[in-house]
């Protein structure tokens, strides 16, 4: 399988990715320039993470109008599996493609730190390997992590089955105490009404390998190659 | 203003002037001035140190690049070099925090880059005054954040780093920070401009007037008095800094570079006359062609000018082109401005007019050298010997300890810090006593750390730099790496005061001494002298870095990892110390320092065989899988060094063992020990291997899973409220 | 040569995390007379041409392309002189 | 009740990495009329009271203490209503 890692000119976690997904994944990875309009022969895309454009303005601000991100939309309008992570997940929601906005975490900090997660779908091409209510833990590391959604869009996102992940405590409590940033909701990740965009602010690929202390963000990239493979 | 005083008001002595007179034959151009000003300054000439830094040894069969370059480099196995180098940046870090301490990050990145390794991790040591000054909250969130905001956007992760407070540093604070990257061994780049025609190329942001001399603003030219044309404080842009990174590395697979440098301090001029005189040529730049984000700059202004973000390139003549592809690509700006000549001299020119023309070699070669007056201090003689505290309850001392503010968790600080993208970093922050990186798609690691006790080096300033090398190397070796190389920056007072040079000097001799004897040879450093404020010097502070190499790939997926941190382990598990504790060692200790406001008289005693043994001992155990952690003993003796083990650990830990004084036994700072735990059934093994290494060894406890510290008849506390204490040192900063 | 003045803030009803860091560390100053801080962007064009007809709307689109997140901010256009 | 605005910029000289960025992005998005472009914060302050007068120096006080960073930012103050 093919996937695509798209980078930015700050993209800064495109070769954790790419790193993953071939040395780990065992799959091929291109890095595929934000000039680019092309995502033919793809099978995947990931929107790493990083400061694409130094987070001026806004974080995905100015990602969102390169030009491959018309490229992301028709793949993943198309059904393809897409992942944004951390900065990822932020430009997919500037250009629309998942629904809410990202604010700064309320601590106004940058945060690197891991964190408890608990996932709450297990529909999306990431997260075939996961059942519902499994717990995993994960690294983030941002200053813009505070998912912010109106009432109406939250409630859809819970009509929808949209919301994938969510912070949690040791115990898998999702409460205040165990909200990092002040997202709403503790989301920490969610995906579009069709399950196949999925944008969150943990980085799995920070925890794929054994050798850094923690391979519990694994399991998004082989339940991918899972999900392609069928 | 005659040019006399202008030199004057350039920070030119009589003298100086006089030798600039004697070699030119002539009178320098206000242009000219500014020029050899910077260039002799303390900052790039290294006046009052050159002498002193030779006695340093800089030679071994693991180095790569020595001192001399923009970063070192050792052999790290693999064909692949660690590049690495510290720096400081004080004086900005003071006057503007966030932007003093962002520029540094920036400055360090470029070094490294330049040689042609991909940075893989930041440390930073820093100083603040004491915890409750009212200037100690602001700086130190400025700092942090401009750390932050700086190296977590460029994407290199900051894996480490040491914080003290003291009162010394009240008026004068510090910002030291670290890089350390990778590149193919066979493949660094030199700062250096050779090849007469070869093409010189600007590259990156545009130059303002930024950090230009303070001179400049006494000077007639700036007459006018115009409040636009006043320097300014840098602002780093670490986004386009990542652009940099990225367009040089690619412009350097091209192999068409013939010589790169960053432009740092003294920008323009300091690395085009350094590239000169490394390739033993002269250089020409047309001023009108370097690419300006501000209006109506003179000569004079772009030759001074610290705009961040910038590179000086000599590409081989024909392969032009190529830059303008890769630069573009990255929208980044960039110019051919001149090229390397056979003349020997610095020649500048804008508008058709010639604006300088000087010998390389007056500003390197013939930049003044002192070597300048020392005296032993007075202050040394009024110190007294440290007495130990009054003390009843030894729990409550622990925990006054754990929650000191040099001891405590840093968390809040590193927490802020990206310290884990690259997906190198194997051992984070407060895990271990060193970072441990691996670097990705190869089998190789590295470790690395940094560490000062400037109270050690107050005291005796030979015997505290000593500590310094000895900590650092120590750390390394703790995570189960050799170590290989350091780098250093200096920081102390006023060179002009002859104690305070006593102080440098002694501590110069001590970290060569130490650094010969640990196999540990200098790769490269820095200076930073005149930290001082209203005549009270700052303690001398002899920063060391320290970086290592595992000599096999490490791995988690075996009971052989090849790697340590210093969490305690498993229920059961034997508490060892390896080293001598000598119960009268608390001179300088943090210990006497919290409960009585007292220094002592001397630092903990070093004999560095010993530590030589004591760190191939433990890499050793560590290599052969004896040991489950290892914590080397620092600030706070054996109870902060035990403490803390448990802490990481989430265990509890249960002391049998007998002291004379079991107070001044916890408490004691003597150098060279390590708390390591093991296996019941790998005790008699390790025991065995420390002796065989002449180091002596005791197991003090066991793992256990009772939440608890304690030491019969001598203290019972619980690991939560020692994490609590550990955990919130730094509560009253918020 | 035109400049005009963007300022862009959050939506009324959305929590302005900054705004409420700045209020309670200006309360923790003293400053306890202050009822509510909002913190915004202040975006500031300068135009080679157009009347100001022109310019507002050419605004109008930039911020709808890329200067405003609709979702969360508004924001007003002034000219400066 | 009355609601001041504070309007931070980076001083003439200060480099402004932002604006740089803003700017380019906008030339991308085939905005070109566009000479310089500044980014910077605006800080809206409701008082509970005070007169003008009152609440100007009050604010210079906030700005000296806290919300500017005097280094490489200055600030303007106006009142709305
Ligand atoms: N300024 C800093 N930046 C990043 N990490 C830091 C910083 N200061 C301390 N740390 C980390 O916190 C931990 C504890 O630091 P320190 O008490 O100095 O360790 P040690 O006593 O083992 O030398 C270490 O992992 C260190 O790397
Ligand atoms: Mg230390």
């Amino acid at each position: 399988m093919k996937f695509a890692v798209v980078v930015f000119p700050g993209s800064n976690c495109d070769r954790d990715c790419h790193h993953v997904v071939s040395h780990v994944l065992g799959q091929e990875a291109d890095y595929v320039w934000h000039q680019d309009t092309d995502l033919n022969g793809f099978d995947a895309v990931v929107l790493p993470g990083g400061f694409s454009y130094g987070d001026y303005l806004r974080a995905g601000a100015v990602a969102k109008i390169s030009p491959v991100m018309e490229a992301v939309a028709k793949f993943a309008n198309a059904g393809g599996p897409v992942i944004g992570i951390c900065n990822g997940f932020q430009i997919l929601l500037e250009t629309g493609l998942l629904p809410g906005a990202m604010q700064r975490n309320n601590s106004l900090r940058f945060m690197c730190k891991t964190v408890d997660l608990v996932c709450r779908t297990e529909r999306t091409p990431f997260t075939g390997e996961l059942s519902a209510g499994s717990r995993l833990r994960l690294p983030i590391a941002n200053a813009e992590g505070n998912y912010t959604i109106d009432d109406d869009g939250f409630a859809a996102l819970k009509d929808n089955d949209q919301i994938v992940f969510q912070y949690c405590d040791a115990q898998g409590e999702v409460s205040d105490a165990s909200n990092p940033n002040g997202s709403r909701a503790n989301i920490a990740g969610i995906c579009n009404v069709r399950g196949n965009v999925l944008g969150m602010m943990p980085h799995p690929e920070r925890a794929a390998e054994s050798v850094l202390g923690n391979d519990d963000g694994l399991a998004l990239f082989t339940s991918a190659l899972e999900h392609l493979n069928r | 203003m005659n040019m006399r005083e202008q030199a004057h008001e350039h920070g030119l002595t009589d003298e100086e002037y006089d030798h600039v007179l004697e070699v030119l034959g002539r009178e320098p151009s206000f242009t000219e001035m500014g020029v050899i000003s910077v260039m002799w300054s303390e900052h790039c000439s290294y006046k009052s140190s050159r002498i002193h830094l030779k006695k340093l040894p800089t030679e071994g069969p693991q180095v790569v690049q020595g001192p001399g370059e923009n970063a070192g480099a050792v052999d790290i196995g693999d064909g692949l070099a660690a590049v690495f180098k510290m720096e400081s940046h004080n004086h900005p870090s003071y006057i503007e925090p966030y932007q003093g301490a962002a520029t540094g990050v920036g400055g360090i990145l470029r070094d490294v880059f330049t040689m042609g390794a991909r940075p893989i991790g930041n440390l930073n040591s820093l100083r603040f005054g004491q915890l409750d000054h009212e200037k100690t909250p602001h700086l130190f969130h400025g700092v942090v954040g401009g750390i932050a905001g700086y190296g977590n956007c460029v994407g290199v992760p900051t894996v480490g780093g040491e914080i003290y407070f003291d009162p010394s540093y009240n008026g004068n604070i510090l910002v030291n920070v670290f890089t350390v990257g990778v590149a193919q061994k066979d493949k660094i780049f030199r700062g250096v401009a050779q090849g007469v025609g070869n093409p010189v190329f600007y590259v990156g942001a545009g130059t303002g007037r930024d950090g230009i001399h303070g001179a400049t603003m006494a000077s007639e030219n700036f007459d006018e008095g115009s409040e636009e044309r006043r320097p300014t404080v840098q602002v780093g842009d670490p986004f386009r800094e990542k652009l940099l990174i990225e367009a040089c590395l690619e412009l350097m697979k091209s192999g068409a570079i013939v010589g790169i440098q960053d432009m740092g301090a003294a920008g323009l001029t300091s690395s085009s006359v350094e590239m000169a005189d490394r390739g033993g040529a002269g250089i020409r730049i047309n001023i009108d062609d370097v690419p300006m984000r501000e209006e109506g700059m003179t000569a004079y202004e772009v030759l001074l000018s610290e705009s961040q973000e910038r590179m000086l390139i000599v590409m081989a003549e024909g392969r032009e082109h190529e830059v303008g592809k890769v630069f573009e690509k990255w929208e980044l700006e960039w110019g051919q401005i001149g090229v390397v000549t056979d003349t020997g001299n610095f020649e500048i020119h804008q508008g058709g007019e010639l604006k300088c023309e000087l010998p390389v070699s007056l500003l390197t070669s013939e930049a003044p050298v002192y070597d300048r007056p020392t005296q032993r201090p007075d202050y040394l003689d009024a110190l007294k010997p440290a007495v130990l505290p009054e003390s009843n309850d030894l729990g409550a001392d622990i925990l006054e300890l754990l929650a000191s503010p040099n001891i405590c968790s840093r968390a809040d600080v590193f927490e802020q810090f990206d310290h884990m993208v690259g997906v190198g970093t194997v051992v984070n922050p407060g895990e271990g006593d060193a970072a441990v990186l691996r670097i990705p798609g190869t089998e190789r690691a590295i470790a690395t750390s940094v560490d000062c006790n400037s109270r050690y080096c107050y005291l005796n300033p030979r015997l505290g730099a000593k500590l310094a090398v000895a900590e650092t190397t120590r750390n390394v070796a703790c995570t189960g790496a050799v170590p290989l190389g350091i780098t250093d920056c200096l920081n102390f007072g006023d060179p002009e005061n002859p104690q305070i040079m006593w102080q440098f000097v002694e501590a110069i001799e001590g970290m060569g001494e130490a650094c010969a004897a640990l196999d540990a040879p200098v790769v490269g450093g820095n200076v930073s002298l005149y930290n001082s404020s209203f005549d009270k010097a700052i303690y001398p502070t002899p920063t060391v870095a320290a970086v290592g190499a595992f000599r096999h790939t490490i791995s988690r997926d075996s009971t052989d990892i090849g790697f340590c941190d210093a969490a305690f382990k498993d229920t059961g598990d034997a508490v060892i110390v390896l080293g001598t504790t000598d119960a009268t060692e608390l001179g300088g200790s943090e210990y006497l320092w919290v409960k009585s406001g007292e220094l002592g008289d001397a630092p903990p005693s070093l004999d560095l065989a010993e530590e030589k043994r004591l760190q191939a001992l433990i890499v050793e155990l560590i290599a052969d899988g004896k040991v489950k952690s290892a914590h080397d003993c620092a600030e706070g003796g054996l109870a902060v060094s035990l403490a803390e083990s448990a802490i990481k650990g989430a265990t509890g830990l249960t002391l049998d063992v007998t002291a004379d004084s079991p107070q001044a036994w916890l408490f004691s700072e003597s150098a060279s020990r390590i708390v390591v735990s093991c296996a019941p059934d790998a005790v008699e093994s390790v025991l065995a291997c420390a002796k065989a290494a002449d180091i002596e060894s005791n197991v003090v406890g066991t793992v256990t899973d009772s939440g608890r510290l304690t030491w019969a008849g001598q203290f019972d506390i619980t690991v939560a409220e020692a994490q609590q204490a550990h955990r919130g040192g730094l509560n009253s900063l918020n | 040569m035109k400049k005009a003045r963007v300022i862009v803030g959050n939506k009324k009803g959305v929590f302005d995390p900054e705004g409420k860091v700045v209020h309670s560390g200006l309360a923790r100053l003293g400053y306890d007379q202050v009822a509510e801080v909002k913190v915004g962007k202040v975006i500031d064009l300068q135009f080679e041409s157009g009347t100001e007809d022109e310019i507002r709307e050419r605004i109008d689109k930039m911020c709808a392309q890329f200067l405003v997140n609709p979702v969360i901010e508004d924001y007003t256009v002034e000219f400066l002189d």
